[in-house]
Order: C-alpha cells, then sequence, then structure tokens
C-alpha cells in the first residue's frame, strides 16, 4: 500500500467543498492511500489556511491539494510545502504563475464568467443591445477581477452592455439587501443576470422568484438547491456547474502516484488561463432546464473521462 | 466609570510592597513581591502557557518538532505585532477597527515601493512604515479634531483606506519582491526561529522602554486613564491620541509587511476583507494580556504572551485533529476554561497567601 | 439613654500590606449623634464599609440590637436599616436626582411602570429639607460636587433607617449648608435614630455629637465614650497622640511685589462679568464664596479650559495666549489643585509615583533620555513625607488609599511642579487636622521660598482666615470685593459674610460699589 | 418653545432624524424610484432585521459592555429554527420557540459567565462567539438547511399592507417593548444604572449580577429574533448567517448616540442609524457607484452622517449655554 497521506484543503467551511470528502474518501479506498482526508480551516482567512497546512505538515501529511485562498498570497506557503519533500496542486482554483504547485486542477474563473455570459447573451437571442448586470464576490479575491473582466469581454464581444457590477456581497444579508435594493430600481431596464458567486446566485434566484419576472435571464453559478430549482421553474435560465468530486478524485490519485515516482510528461497538454500555464479543466458546463436533472451523471462522466486517460495523457510512471 | 475587564486587573485586590518606603521587615518584603508576581497577569499567562506546551507536547506527536516550533513562532510573530498595534490604541481609552485596513495599505505600499519604484527593501520598508504612521496620525486627528468616538472613525476610516487601495491596486498584486526581503520570512534560525520573532521580540522592547521609561509613554497612559485630570496637569492629550494613533498605524505596518515577507507578495487579501481578518487578533492579545479596555493600563508583555497563547492553543487544537468543523467551539471552550483557571489561581493565592 | 442598638466587637480586617483595622469596638446607641474620628488611614472609612456590608471583616462580629448578623453586601445591610453617605460620590451620573435618591425602592418591584410625577414629588420633599434648590429631574452629572454631596445625603435619609452611617458629609459643604445639614440631623436624632458622624472639622463635631470614638493607626484610642468633658484639645490628643500646634502667622502684606497673574475686565462662557483680580508674587490671595458662586469656573477660565469672551489675563506683565491647559501649564507655569480629586486631580488607576510625577516629568525627560522612576522620587518624594501620605509604598494604586491620603496626593503633586502661579481648590477637603497644618505651612513656604503666587479657593473660612493675606469675595459670577486679612477670626469671618449677604440683598445685579461694607478695602 | 426646541436639538435621535430626512429627500430627488413601494418594502425588510441586531447590541452597551457573540447566537438561531424544522420535521411555530429559547440560553450563559466570574463580556463573549459558530459548522459542515416552509418563506417576504412586510410587526413590538423597558420599568432603568456606574449601582441595593445576566439574556433573544426573521427573509437557513453583523451591531447605536462605555443608550436613536446604513447601503447600488469605489464612498457617507450629528450637538450644547446665560 501506499504511503501518501492526502489532505484536501479549501479556503474555509464552504457547501462547495462539500464533495471533496467523499472523493478522498473514495480515492483512499480505490488506490490505496494511507489517507486522504478532508481539512477545512475555521475560517476564510489567510492565515487560519496557513496555520492548518503548517500543522498538517507536522502531523506527516505529503501530499497537499489546496484551493488557494490567494492566488499569489497562497504561493509562499505551497512552496514551503513542496519545499518540505511533499506534493503540491492547487485545486478548484489555481495559483498564480510562477509556483511550486505541480499543476492546477479545477475551474477556469475566468472563462466560466465569460462562457456563462455567452450563455447569458445567447438566451437573451444575441447580445445585441442588451444590459446585462454582474453580481459578485470578494474583490479582495483576485479571481473576482478575473470574473469582472471576463464577463465584460464576453458583454463587448456580443455587443451587450454590463450596465452594472455589484461586487463584494458573499455575506447573505448584504446580498439580499443589495440584489434586492436593484431590482426594485432597475428591474425593467436589464434584460440579464449574470451572477459569479455561489450566495449572489442563490439570493438572486430567490429575488426573481419573488417578482415573478421571467423576462430577466439569469445564469448562475454552482449547484445550489435553490438554484437548481430555480432552474427547473423557469426563473433562472441555467448554471454553471463545476465538478468539485472529480478535483478531489483525480487529484487525490495524480498526488498518490506522483510520489509513487512519476513526473510530470515534458509534453503535458497542460491548457492556459490567466493565471497560470499549467491548467487542468475538471469540467465546467453549463446545465440549463434539460440538464439540470442530471447533472450528477454527466459530471460523473466527465470525471471518468479525465480519470481514464489522465496517466496516459500527463504522467510519466 | 465603568471598566470592561474589571478582574483582569489585579489592582483591586492586590497590595503591592517593595520599596524602602514600606514598613515590612526584609523577608516580608521578599514574599510580598513573590506574591505581586504570582498574581500578575503575565506570571498567569506563562503558566497557562507551560501547562498546555506540556499537554501538547504529550498527546499530540509532532508538536514538539522544529517545523512546529518555527511555525508556531512565526505566526505568533505576527499577532502579536498585531496586538501591539491594537494596544497603544487601547491605552488611549479608544479603538482602532482599521489596524487591517492600514497594514494591508502599508504592504501594497512597501511592496509598490520596492517592484515598482524600484527601492532598494530597507528603504521600501522604511518608506511603507512612514505611510502607515501618516495613514495612523490622519485617524487620530479626526479623532481630535471632530470629538468623535474612534470607534465610529476608524470604522469609516477602515472603509477608507481598504477602498482606495483596492481602487489603486485593482485588486492587483505586487510579487517581485528583492529576494533578501523574501527569504527574511522563510529564514529559520537554528532550525526553528524565525527572525520575524526577532522583529516582534525587538519591537517589544521598545515598546515596553516607552511606556516604561519615556515622557511620551507615561502621558499616554495617563491620558488614557483620565483624560480630565491628565489635561488639568499640563498634558496636550490631543497630541497624544495622535501619537498614539500614529505609532498604531506605524505597528499595523510592520505586521503588514512581516506577512509581505512571509508570502512572498504583497496582497490585498491578506487581512480578508477590509482588513477584517485582523481585529480578532489585535483584540485578543492585549485583552488577555490584562490591558484594560477603559485605556490607561497596558503590559507589553502581557500582550505577548496573551497573543503567544492564543497561537498555541490552535496550533495544539489543529495536531489534536479534532474534527474540522469542530475546531472552533473547542478554541472557544479552551479559551474560556484558561481564563477560568486563571481566575481560580488568582482568587486562590488570594485567599490562601494573602491575609 | 444607653440603650444599643448597634455595636461593632472587636473587627479587624487587613488589605495587602496594610492592617486597617485591630480588635475596633464601636457601639451606637438610639438617639445619640456618634462622632467617628482618627487620622487620614486610620480606619473610619473602612470600619464605616464593614458597617455597611462592602468589606468582610477578617474577625470580630457585628451585633444589631442583641442579635449578631452577617451582612453580605450593601442590599443586606440596608434590608437590616443600616444607611450611608460614603466618603466617595456614588451616584449614577445621567441618572436625574430623584431617580438617584430611589434608585434602591425602584428594585422592589422591577416590572411595575415607574411614575416619574410621583418620583420627583418624593424627591421634593427631601431636597426641600436640605435646602437644595434645584430641579429634582435633573441629571446629576450636571451638579457641582457640593450638590451633589447633599444628593448623595437625601438619598440616605430617604432610606429612614435606624442606624445612619455618614462619612465626612460635610467635606464639601460650606457652613451655610452643613447648618442646614445639622439641623435635619438633630430632628432624626430626637425621633430616636442612631448616627455616626465621620469629619475633620472639629467645630462640627462638637457642635453636633454627644458620643465619640477616635481611631489610631487601626485600633480604638478611644471607645464610645460621652462627649461631655472632652475639650477640643482632648480630641486632637486621642486623634495624633499629642495638642495641636495653631501657627502665628502674623498678618503681612504683599502689596508691593510685582503682579504675577492679573484678570482685568474678563467675562468668560462660563458667564462671570467684569473680573478684575490681581495675585502678586509670593502672595496668597484668598477667593471667598459659598457654593456655585463660580470659583472652581473662573479658575479653569484662566487655565483655559474654558473660553474667556472678553477682557485678558496678564502673566507676569505680560498678557497671556492661554488655549489650553497645556499653555497654561508649560508656558505660562499655572498649576491648578482641582476640587474634584476622583474624577479631575487623580489618575485612581495609577500608582502614587505616577501621580506625583505627572507634573515633573517633562522636567526631568529634558535632562535625561529616560525617565526613571527612581528620578521621580527624588524629586517628589519630600513631599510626600512632607504630607505624611500613609501608604505601605510609593507604587501603591491612589485608589486603594484613604479619602484624606488621595487629597494629600492630588495637592502635592503641584507642590512640587515647581509653578509660578497655583491656584489651589479646596486643597483641605478630608484631611485631617494635623496634616492640614503641614499642608498650610507648605503652602506659605511656597510662597515665601519659591516667590510662588498663589491663588487659594475654599469654602473653609478658618483655613481661608490662616492662610490668606488678602481674601477676594466671589457671587453669583461676580467679584463682590476684597479685604485685607487681619487674622481675627470673629471680624473676618463677619466682614465676609456681609460682603455676600448684603449685597445679594440689597442689589442682586449691581455693579455698584458696595459701601455697605464699611471698613474694607474694595477691589479696584 | 425655545426651551422645547432645544430640549429636541439636544435628544439623541434629533441629529439621526434630521440626516435621515435629508438623505431620503436627496436620495429620491435624484432616483424616484427610491420611493417606490417595492423599494420601500425592501428597505423596510432590511431595517426590520438590522434593527433588532443591533438593539441586541445596543442592551449591552447599555450596561458598558460589548457582546461579540451577537452573530454567532443569531447564526446558531437560524441554523436551529431551520434544522428544527428540515431534520425533525417541527411545524415551524413550534420550531421558532424552541430555537429563540437556543437564543435565550446562548445569552443566559454569556450572562452568567461575565457576572460569576467578573471577567470582561470583551473576553467571555469572545471565548463564546467561538463556541456557538463552532457548533453551527459542526452542525451544518457549512451546508445549508434548505427545506423551509412556504409559511416561513412568504412571512418574511410578503406584506400585509402594502408595502409593510410582515417582518417589521415583531420589530415594532420589540422596539416599542425595548423603549419602555429602559425608561420606564426599573430592570430597564437597572441595566442602565450598572453601565452608569456599577459601583454605585451595587451601593444603592441593585444586584448587578442579575442585571447583568439579565441584559445577555435579552441581548441572546434579540440576535435569535433576527436570525430567525433571516431565515424567513433568504428563505434558507444559512450557516454564514451572522457572521457580518458585527460592525453593524455597533455602528447603528454608536450612530444613534449610544456611548460605548455604557450608562446611556437611545431606543429611537439605535433605529434611526438602522435606517441611516440602510439608506447609505442602498444608495452605493441606485447610483452605480464603481465596484472597486464603494467601500470609499461608505467610508464618507459614514463620516458625514455622524458628523452632521456631531455639529447638532454642539450647536445644541451651545444653545443650552446661551440661555443657561441668559437665565
Ligand atoms: N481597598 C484597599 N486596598 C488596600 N488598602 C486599603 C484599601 N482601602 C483602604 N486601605 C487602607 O486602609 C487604611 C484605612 O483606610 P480608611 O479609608 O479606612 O481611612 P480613613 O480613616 O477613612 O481615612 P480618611 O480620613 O483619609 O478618609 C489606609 O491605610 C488605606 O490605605
Ligand atoms: N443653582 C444652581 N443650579 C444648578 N447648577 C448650579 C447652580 N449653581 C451653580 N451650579 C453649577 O455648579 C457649578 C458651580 O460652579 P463652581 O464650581 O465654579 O463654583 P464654586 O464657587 O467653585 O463652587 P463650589 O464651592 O461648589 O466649588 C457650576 O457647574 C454651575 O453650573
Ligand atoms: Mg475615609
Ligand atoms: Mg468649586
Amino acid at each position: 500500500d501506499s504511503d501518501t497521506k492526502v489532505a484536501l484543503v479549501p479556503g474555509g467551511p464552504h457547501p462547495y467543498f462539500t464533495a471533496w470528502e467523499q472523493a478522498g474518501k473514495d480515492a483512499a479506498k480505490d488506490f490505496g492511500l494511507a489517507s486522504a482526508d478532508y481539512k477545512v480551516p475555521q475560517k476564510w482567512e489567510l492565515g487560519a489556511q496557513n496555520q492548518l497546512l503548517e500543522s498538517l505538515v507536522t502531523q506527516g501529511y505529503n501530499a497537499f491539494l489546496v484551493f488557494p485562498g490567494d492566488p499569489v498570497g497562497t504561493v509562499g506557503i505551497v512552496d514551503e510545502l513542496v519545499g518540505t519533500g511533499a506534493v503540491a496542486m492547487a485545486l478548484a482554483g489555481c495559483l498564480r504563475d510562477p509556483s511550486e504547485a505541480v499543476f492546477c486542477m479545477g475551474t477556469d474563473t475566468g472563462n466560466s464568467a465569460y462562457l456563462g455570459t455567452q450563455e447569458l447573451l445567447e438566451s437573451l437571442g444575441g447580445g445585441e443591445g442588451k444590459k446585462i448586470v454582474h453580481f459578485t464576490g470578494f474583490l479582495v479575491d483576485a479571481n473576482t477581477k478575473l470574473r469582472i473582466d471576463a464577463v465584460e469581454q464576453a458583454a463587448s464581444e456580443a455587443g451587450a452592455e454590463v450596465i452594472q457590477v455589484i461586487a463584494d456581497i458573499d455575506a447573505p444579508e448584504p446580498a439580499e439587501e443589495k440584489i434586492n435594493a436593484y431590482l426594485a430600481a432597475h428591474a425593467d431596464e436589464v434584460d440579464g443576470i449574470i451572477t459569479t458567486a455561489w450566495v449572489p446566485a442563490v439570493v438572486a434566484a430567490n429575488a426573481l422568484r419573488k417578482i415573478g419576472d421571467k423576462r430577466i435571464k439569469m445564469v448562475g453559478i454552482d449547484h445550489d438547491e435553490v438554484l437548481l430549482q430555480a432552474v427547473k421553474d423557469g426563473f433562472v435560465h441555467g448554471t454553471m456547474l463545476q465538478n468539485p468530486y472529480g478535483q478531489g478524485y483525480i487529484g487525490s490519485f495524480a498526488a498518490d502516484k506522483l510520489r509513487q515516482g512519476c513526473t510530470i510528461k515534458a509534453d503535458a497538454p497542460f491548457k492556459s488561463n490567466a493565471l497560470t500555464d499549467k491548467f487542468i479543466d475538471s469540467g465546467t458546463v453549463f446545465a440549463g432546464v434539460d440538464e439540470v436533472d442530471d447533472y450528477v451523471t454527466s459530471m460523473q462522466s466527465i470525471t471518468k473521462t479525465l480519470f481514464e486517460s489522465f496517466e496516459s495523457t500527463y504522467l510519466d510512471c | 466609570m465603568n471598566n470592561f475587564g474589571s478582574t483582569q486587573s489585579p489592582s483591586q485586590d492586590v497590595g503591592i510592597l517593595d520599596d524602602e518606603t514600606s514598613p515590612a521587615p526584609g523577608s516580608g518584603r521578599l514574599t510580598q513581591q513573590l506574591r505581586r508576581l504570582l498574581l500578575s497577569n503575565e506570571f498567569g499567562l506563562l503558566a497557562l502557557i507551560i501547562i498546555f506546551s506540556i499537554i501538547f507536547a504529550i498527546v499530540t506527536p509532532g508538536f514538539t518538532s522544529s517545523f512546529s516550533l518555527f511555525a508556531m513562532g512565526r505566526t505568533a510573530a505576527v499577532n502579536i505585532i498585531i496586538g501591539f498595534s491594537m494596544m497603544v490604541v487601547i491605552v488611549s481609552g479608544g479603538l482602532n477597527l482599521s489596524v487591517g485596513s492600514i497594514g494591508v495599505c502599508v504592504a501594497m505600499g512597501g511592496g509598490w515601493l520596492m517592484q515598482v519604484a524600484g527601492f532598494p527593501w530597507y528603504l521600501g520598508v522604511v518608506g511603507a512604515l512612514a505611510l502607515g504612521a501618516m495613514i495612523g496620525a490622519l485617524n487620530g486627528v479626526l479623532i481630535v479634531k471632530t470629538g468623535l468616538h474612534s470607534f465610529i472613525i476608524t470604522l469609516a476610516t477602515m472603509s477608507i483606506f481598504f477602498g482606495v487601495m483596492i481602487f489603486l491596486t485593482q485588486a492587483g498584486s505586487f510579487r517581485e519582491l528583492p529576494p533578501e526581503y523574501v527569504t527574511f520570512g522563510r529564514m529559520k534560525i537554528n532550525g526553528v526561529v524565525s527572525p520575524l520573532l526577532i522583529v516582534t521580540l525587538v519591537v517589544g522592547v521598545i515598546l515596553a522602554v516607552f511606556f516604561k521609561l519615556t515622557t511620551a509613554g507615561r502621558r499616554l497612559l495617563a491620558a488614557g486613564a483620565n483624560p480630565d485630570a491628565a489635561e488639568l496637569s499640563g498634558i496636550r492629550v490631543d497630541r497624544t491620541i495622535i501619537l498614539c494613533h500614529a505609532m498604531s498605524g506605524v505597528l499595523a505596518g510592520i505586521a503588514g509587511l512581516m506577512l509581505v515577507s512571509r508570502t512572498g507578495a504583497a496582497i490585498p487579501s491578506m487581512a480578508g476583507q477590509l482588513g477584517q481578518d485582523w481585529l480578532l487578533p489585535a483584540f485578543l492579545g492585549p485583552v488577555l494580556g490584562g490591558t484594560l479596555l477603559t485605556g490607561g493600563r497596558a503590559s507589553v508583555l502581557g500582550t505577548l504572551l496573551g497573543a503567544f497563547l492564543v497561537t498555541l492553543l490552535t496550533t495544539g487544537l489543529l495536531l489534536l485533529q479534532v474534527g474540522a468543523f469542530w475546531v472552533q467551539t473547542c478554541l472557544g471552550l479552551l479559551l474560556l476554561a484558561a481564563v477560568l483557571i486563571d481566575l481560580l489561581r488568582r482568587s486562590y493565592l488570594a485567599r490562601h497567601n494573602l491575609i | 439613654m444607653s440603650n444599643v442598638v448597634f455595636r461593632a466587637a472587636n473587627i479587624s480586617k487587613s488589605f495587602p500590606g496594610v492592617k486597617a483595622l485591630q480588635n475596633v469596638t464601636l457601639e451606637l446607641n438610639s438617639g445619640s449623634i456618634h462622632a467617628l474620628l482618627g487620622e487620614n488611614g486610620a480606619g473610619k472609612s473602612t470600619l464605616i464599609k464593614i458597617i455597611t456590608g462592602i468589606h468582610r471583616q477578617d474577625q470580630g462580629t457585628l451585633m444589631l440590637g442583641d442579635q449578631s448578623v452577617q451582612l453580605h453586601g450593601p442590599r443586606d445591610a440596608i434590608a437590616h436599616g443600616i444607611g450611608v453617605v460614603h466618603q466617595e460620590r456614588n451616584l449614577i451620573p445621567r441618572f436625574s436626582i430623584s431617580e438617584n435618591i430611589f434608585l434602591e425602592s425602584l428594585g422592589k418591584q422591577s416590572l411595575t411602570r415607574i411614575d416619574y410625577r410621583a418620583l420627583h414629588e418624593q424627591a421634593r420633599v427631601w431636597l426641600d429639607m436640605l435646602a437644595l434648590d434645584v430641579d429634582p429631574a435633573t441629571p446629576v452629572a450636571k451638579l457641582s460636587v457640593a450638590q451633589m454631596q447633599l444628593v448623595e445625603i437625601a438619598k440616605a435619609l430617604s432610606l429612614k433607617s435606624k442606624v445612619l452611617l455618614l462619612d465626612e458629609p460635610t467635606a464639601s459643604l460650606t457652613s451655610h449648608e452643613t447648618d442646614t445639614l445639622f439641623s435635619v440631623l438633630h430632628r432624626l436624632r430626637d425621633g430616636g435614630a442612631s448616627l455616626v458622624f465621620v469629619s475633620h472639622k472639629l467645630e462640627e463635631v462638637q457642635e453636633i455629637c454627644d458620643q465619640v470614638t477616635v481611631l489610631r493607626d487601626g485600633v480604638n484610642a478611644c471607645e464610645s465614650r460621652a462627649m461631655e468633658g472632652l475639650d477640643r484639645q482632648d480630641i486632637v490628643k486621642l486623634m495624633i497622640g499629642r495638642s495641636e500646634q495653631i501657627p502665628d502667622w502674623a498678618a503681612r502684606t504683599r502689596s508691593t511685589s510685582e503682579v504675577a497673574l492679573e484678570l482685568r475686565d474678563v467675562s468668560t462662557e462660563s458667564g462671570h462679568r467684569d473680573i478684575n483680580l490681581q495675585v502678586r508674587r509670593a502672595e496668597i490671595v484668598g477667593l471667598y464664596g459659598l457654593v456655585g458662586a463660580g470659583r472652581t469656573e473662573l479658575a479653569k477660565s484662566i487655565l483655559g479650559k474654558y473660553r474667556i469672551q472678553s477682557g485678558s489675563i496678564i502673566v507676569d506683565g505680560k498678557p497671556a495666549a492661554i488655549n489650553s491647559v497645556a499653555d497654561a501649564v508649560s508656558k505660562y507655569h499655572i498649576g491648578y489643585v482641582s476640587e474634584d480629586r476622583k474624577k479631575e486631580g487623580l489618575i485612581l488607576m495609577h500608582s502614587i509615583i505616577e501621580n506625583v510625577g505627572i507634573t515633573v516629568w517633562e522636567q526631568l525627560g529634558k535632562a535625561k533620555a529616560l525617565l526613571t522612576n527612581r528620578a521621580v522620587k527624588k524629586h517628589v518624594e519630600p513631599y510626600i513625607n512632607k504630607l505624611e501620605v500613609k501608604t505601605p509604598s510609593l507604587n501603591q494604586f491612589v485608589n486603594n488609599l484613604s479619602g484624606g491620603n488621595q487629597q494629600k496626593v492630588s495637592v502635592a503633586k503641584w507642590l512640587a511642579a515647581g509653578v509660578k502661579v497655583l491656584i489651589i481648590d479646596e486643597p483641605s477637603v478630608g484631611i485631617d487636622i494635623k496634616t492640614k497644618a503641614y499642608l498650610h505651612e507648605l503652602v506659605r513656604e511656597l510662597a515665601d521660598n519659591e516667590n510662588t503666587a498663589i491663588l487659594l479657593i475654599s469654602s473653609d473660612m478658618p483655613e481661608m482666615i490662616t492662610l490668606a493675606d488678602r481674601i477676594v469675595v466671589m457671587n453669583d459670577f461676580r467679584i463682590m470685593g476684597d479685604i485685607d486679612n487681619t487674622r481675627e477670626y470673629a471680624a473676618m469671618s463677619e466682614a465676609i459674610m456681609n460682603l455676600i449677604h448684603s449685597k445679594k440683598t440689597i442689589q442682586p445685579n449691581s455693579e455698584e460699589d458696595p459701601s455697605a461694607s464699611s471698613g474694607i478695602g474694595m477691589a479696584t | 418653545m425655545k426651551r422645547q426646541l432645544s430640549s429636541y436639538l439636544q435628544s439623541d435621535w434629533f441629529g439621526p432624524l434630521l440626516i435621515t430626512i435629508t438623505a431620503i429627500a436627496l436620495v429620491s430627488w435624484f432616483n424616484p424610484s427610491f420611493l417606490s413601494p417595492f423599494n420601500i418594502q425592501i428597505l423596510l425588510l432590511a431595517i426590520a432585521v438590522n434593527a433588532l441586531i443591533a438593539y441586541a447590541q445596543m442592551v449591552i452597551i447599555a450596561i458598558g459592555q460589548m457582546n461579540l457573540s451577537v452573530g454567532a447566537i443569531g447564526g446558531l438561531v437560524a441554523i436551529s429554527f431551520s434544522g428544527f424544522m428540515e431534520v425533525w420535521s417541527i411545524p415551524w411555530p413550534i420550531a421558532a420557540v424552541m430555537a429563540l429559547a437556543v437564543g435565550l440560553a446562548a445569552g443566559y450563559l454569556n450572562g452568567f459567565f461575565v457576572a460569576m466570574t467578573g471577567i470582561s463580556a470583551f473576553i467571555i463573549t469572545l471565548a463564546t462567539l467561538s463556541i456557538y459558530k463552532g457548533l453551527n459548522l459542526g452542525i451544518t459542515e457549512a451546508t445549508p438547511f434548505y427545506k423551509i416552509p412556504d409559511m416561513v418563506k412568504s412571512l418574511g417576504n410578503d406584506t400585509f399592507i402594502q408595502p409593510l412586510p410582515w417582518l417589521v410587526i415583531p420589530t415594532v413590538i420589540v422596539t416599542f417593548g425595548l423603549w419602555y423597558l429602559l425608561n420606564r420599568l426599573p430592570v430597564g432603568r437597572f441595566i442602565l444604572a450598572v453601565g452608569g456606574n456599577e459601583h454605585a449601582a451595587e451601593l444603592s441595593g441593585i444586584s448587578v449580577r442579575k442585571t447583568i445576566i439579565t441584559a445577555h439574556v435579552i441581548s441572546g433573544f434579540l440576535a435569535g429574533l433576527a436570525g430567525i426573521m433571516l431565515v424567513a427573509r433568504l428563505q434558507i437557513g444559512q450557516p454564514t448567517i451572522g457572521d457580518d453583523w458585527l460592525i453593524l451591531s455597533f455602528a447603528a447605536p454608536v450612530i444613534g448616540g449610544a456611548v460605548l462605555t455604557g450608562g446611556h443608550v437611545s431606543v429611537v436613536g439605535t433605529l434611526l442609524g438602522v435606517v441611516i446604513v440602510a439608506i447609505i447601503t442602498q444608495v452605493l447600488v441606485l447610483f452605480n457607484v464603481d465596484p472597486f469605489l464603494v467601500q470609499v464612498v461608505l467610508g464618507f457617507l459614514i463620516l458625514w452622517a455622524v458628523g452632521l450629528n456631531k455639529l447638532r450637538e454642539v450647536r445644541a450644547a451651545k444653545v443650552t449655554a446661551e440661555q443657561g446665560a441668559i437665565a
């Protein structure tokens, strides 16, 4: 059996990462790892994540699958983890190059926002002259800027206009207040809503349901029940789904392989995004009303495809 | 005159008997001194640190490993300075909610000076700290000029400073910093001690001297304890308040720059949204260390030990592997247990020794 | 007569480093006023705090009638019919006078609506009894020290307790208010109450007390004996172990020395009008007036705490621009001993050395880079010793000192400061007679040896007459006139009272020359 | 007449009221939709909950302490409420009562530790903040409870008469109740007395311990009520409810004239403080402020609001001083 002890470390408590726990357990069982544990920092703080990672080193973990609390800020600690002889990779979100992470597997945040906006504009029957609004998370998160830019780009390419960006609404209370206030004032001026963070997506879906306006189209992000239900009921056009389970499962597998002596292929077909040139897409799909019911199956199939070809595509063993 | 931290101050029940005017005979004096030491807040914290260290060393493997000690020292080093930056304002009877915000501004300023303006690291540090002093002093001036409570002023400026920073940087970071500056944060002296910890100790000594042995420090204490009396004694209370906010800015800046050196980059998110992540460590150290929230009393050593205790407890809990989601509950319980133990110790000593 | 209602037997109490009481006994009869006397720090307040349940005695018993009682706190004491006026003010600043008076009785039904109108009416009764003419709805924070003292007394009276302890109730009252209080106390005594009266003013004690207990260094120097047959010197001997030394200072005049501080036609934002005042080098000018005359506020206006609206302040012959207290202290070397030691005079949570040193730090800090306690101590210790501050150490927190000793610290810090002009506001509040004499000597020495100009604000007529070279009388924010001090008590006090009263009754708002008080030099 | 004017000028709520009126006038001038019924409803919904949060802190400020755990209590009660309904299928009114009991208990624990140990409330509530938040996370593992009965959802969002949402009802009751408590009932006066001068209160025979515990229990109750109302409003039992409350909970009472050292708070002032904060929040959205500048504008608006209030205080002080001089 392998002596690989994998730690899957999100940025903080968040429902998005819950699937990592099962993914780790399954991977540990399937690949005979010493363990693959889901370790959550007590809060969304860089310091808390760092302290957790340091304590995991002390506890003998030797493979780290880390969601970067900050694309640049987490580089330092990842480099130190690698310095202790461990394998480290960025999961779900990427570190900004250069870093010691072997690669980044997850969602290209910018691209996901870009694709989502395109879906939105398509649903509006083409973007020309359309007005959309963008609800997103904390500005201190560098990814937020990437999302804002990506939405802007997709809109301008299609001739649409982003008339307002409301950011810093990662907490439910302000999200509620601001989104509702916005809709109260501007509901009749806006054609579409793109949300690129979990909480705003949920809150906006509820708000649309409340005002009962199906004219305004919205594309959300992630797989919250409220959102999925709103898609089914037609209040939300669709959502950009990601694949946390696949990230955790394949990530644990890869980490173990790398510890067993495999190396990354020199010509591995990594993709590039705004942050890194060593990016592996764990699957980002748009799920409209037709897809929401079996999104789990479709994610599983993406995972399966990615997993089956992973070793041959990316690793030299 | 209500105090927030009533029994955190031993003054109510502890007598001090230690110099020539004392009528007590020599041996009595010694025991009095010993009692005073045993009853002090600092001693209590030290005792707790030792007790918990022993417990953790026994039950958690790896607690005493050099990496663990190094990491703990480094984390504590920053938390202690953050605590200091709040302490100097608490002493004046005020608060500074913008410590985190200032810390990030200084860090980003330092990053800009080193990366964009091309300053050598020491000039970058000096320039950035000057920025911290200015921002802090601005807080002080606003408080003095408007006569509003520092709580509300720093609440507003927290938003303003942070907003200006995020607007100027557009949430971008500076990571091409001089290598000698960045290695500083990762260096290990003798394999266990982080140089950041040494910086912290030096700052601590300077602060202790400031409060004990300088006119300005004593004035600050007097103005914080009773502004009316201080004013009637000829102290310029306004200037003192501006001074302590400027100091707070510099200290927050030091903490920010330490984090930059540690992370290897100046990033806007290092203290969370609006710098709020720092609020907890900022208050924890001083309050546990016996600094009264109503002002007038500071304990540099107490703040240092208080911040260290919290770092120790957190590290220990993480190593104990209580289920990830329960760490916070346990931390709260441990904190409660720690202050209760300290209370018991004090009342036990008071009952059995002092009468 | 001797039916004992209360007895504290063999009480001992220690604080860290201090044996405050040792085997002290006190016996109270009904229908009597019992004096509790002793020097500062003798243990009077401590004994009172034990009797009222604030401190627990280490040894000894408390007996109410013939039953021994255990008091677990102030509420217990109140429930047993023991009321108290503490030496220190204990009022809720933002609450109205009436609410402060009736705070404890409100507690009986914590969920019934408070009828404020009835409350104010009831309060009125007690205020009238003490001749305090203020609206009972006024927040106590707006009252002067003396008025707060009266409210505190009203509060205690309203409990109608069997045993009432008054810890220096008259310390900040003038003789007029004291007289009113005494008539109330007489009535209570005649109604069968048992009163304990603490004061450092022996005239008052002799006037109303019929029994006396004296404490010296925490032990009984005499225990519950009749006042009859004791004269002033006997009491003094019991208190300090020797008889009183009455200073025999000749009248002097300083009319030739230079003017150190002058006020010309000053009006202030607090309401003073046309104030003209001169204090010369080495001169001690007394400023006398009834409570609320505006003396304290005048002092603070000179210091730059309140704005001067017109007129000018001249220091050493040059017009002074005083914009803040710090200006007054560091530029013009004017010091001020506050009448309110707890709020303005002292930093209670700091040590003695910190408190006394505050005025010399700057000076010492200039001489050496680092300011050590040793240096400060060298500078201030002589004054502390001279005033006999009773403390185990200079590092004792001022909070833990007895009231009188706190007052000494608050005065000592300015004696040490080396200022050119010193304004002293009610310096001897709560100071025992021995120290009062030392204090007077020190003030006199300051004037004689250091040429300090001293403006003495005091409501204590004997003190005024002992110390002042010239007495300026103030009433209602105006100066009524001044009198050269002849040091003949009877004549002087009559002249002063005439100046206040005649003026007031004849022409309340007059700016005319009050020639009614003939034979006395008027202010220019 | 003049006397009355000056007493209005001096009261704590006058300044905030003036600011509120000016702000409403200004904003609706530039953006008429601000006063549309739907927007008023949105504003009221936000104010209804935030007022309770602010009151929860205000009561503790009144005794001269701080309660850092308001948010943690609110969050714990919120997830208890939704958890009772989802996991144990308890009918919502009973679940609400049980959840409020959790809030009361949490408040009681705070008060108990503070009163019995004499340790500063700051430390105690810091520790319990961690405990309550940890319980919340331990129970939910950060995943929300979704099964909120439709009845609760509609109570949280519907109006009983346009544009008054149901949620304002508890807030109105609490506002009156609290005002009456603090101004007319001995319990409330004791709270303020303890805040004004704890030592003096003790000497006057007030049980300081009981008073402290009472205040904390009230605080826990109010925070819990806010948590429950938020579940109804958000239609989801979010574990993150409460994470953001701390600053608001202090800002509103302070804008409303509360003295942080205790002994003086104003219910109406606090309510107006909440209104001001809500208007500021809306202004940032309505005027499409660049997201990167939102924080700067927010800071300046806070300064503007409290600065204006301060100006008023100075004026009022002057008016009374002059009157004093005339009298
Ligand atoms: N809380 C305390 N801690 C330490 N020492 C105390 C405390 N309270 C009183 N003492 C000491 O006990 C002694 C007696 O004090 P007490 O207040 O009873 O004196 P007193 O007779 O009332 O004096 P005064 O006339 O100055 O009011 C003093 O030496 C004082 O310093
Ligand atoms: N009749 C009154 N009603 C209410 N407040 C009064 C009254 N008289 C005076 N005051 C207040 O009490 C204070 C008295 O002023 P001040 O202390 O300057 O006088 P003083 O002559 O020093 O009297 P004291 O002997 O009390 O110190 C002022 O704050 C004044 O506003
Ligand atoms: Mg006394
Ligand atoms: Mg006076």
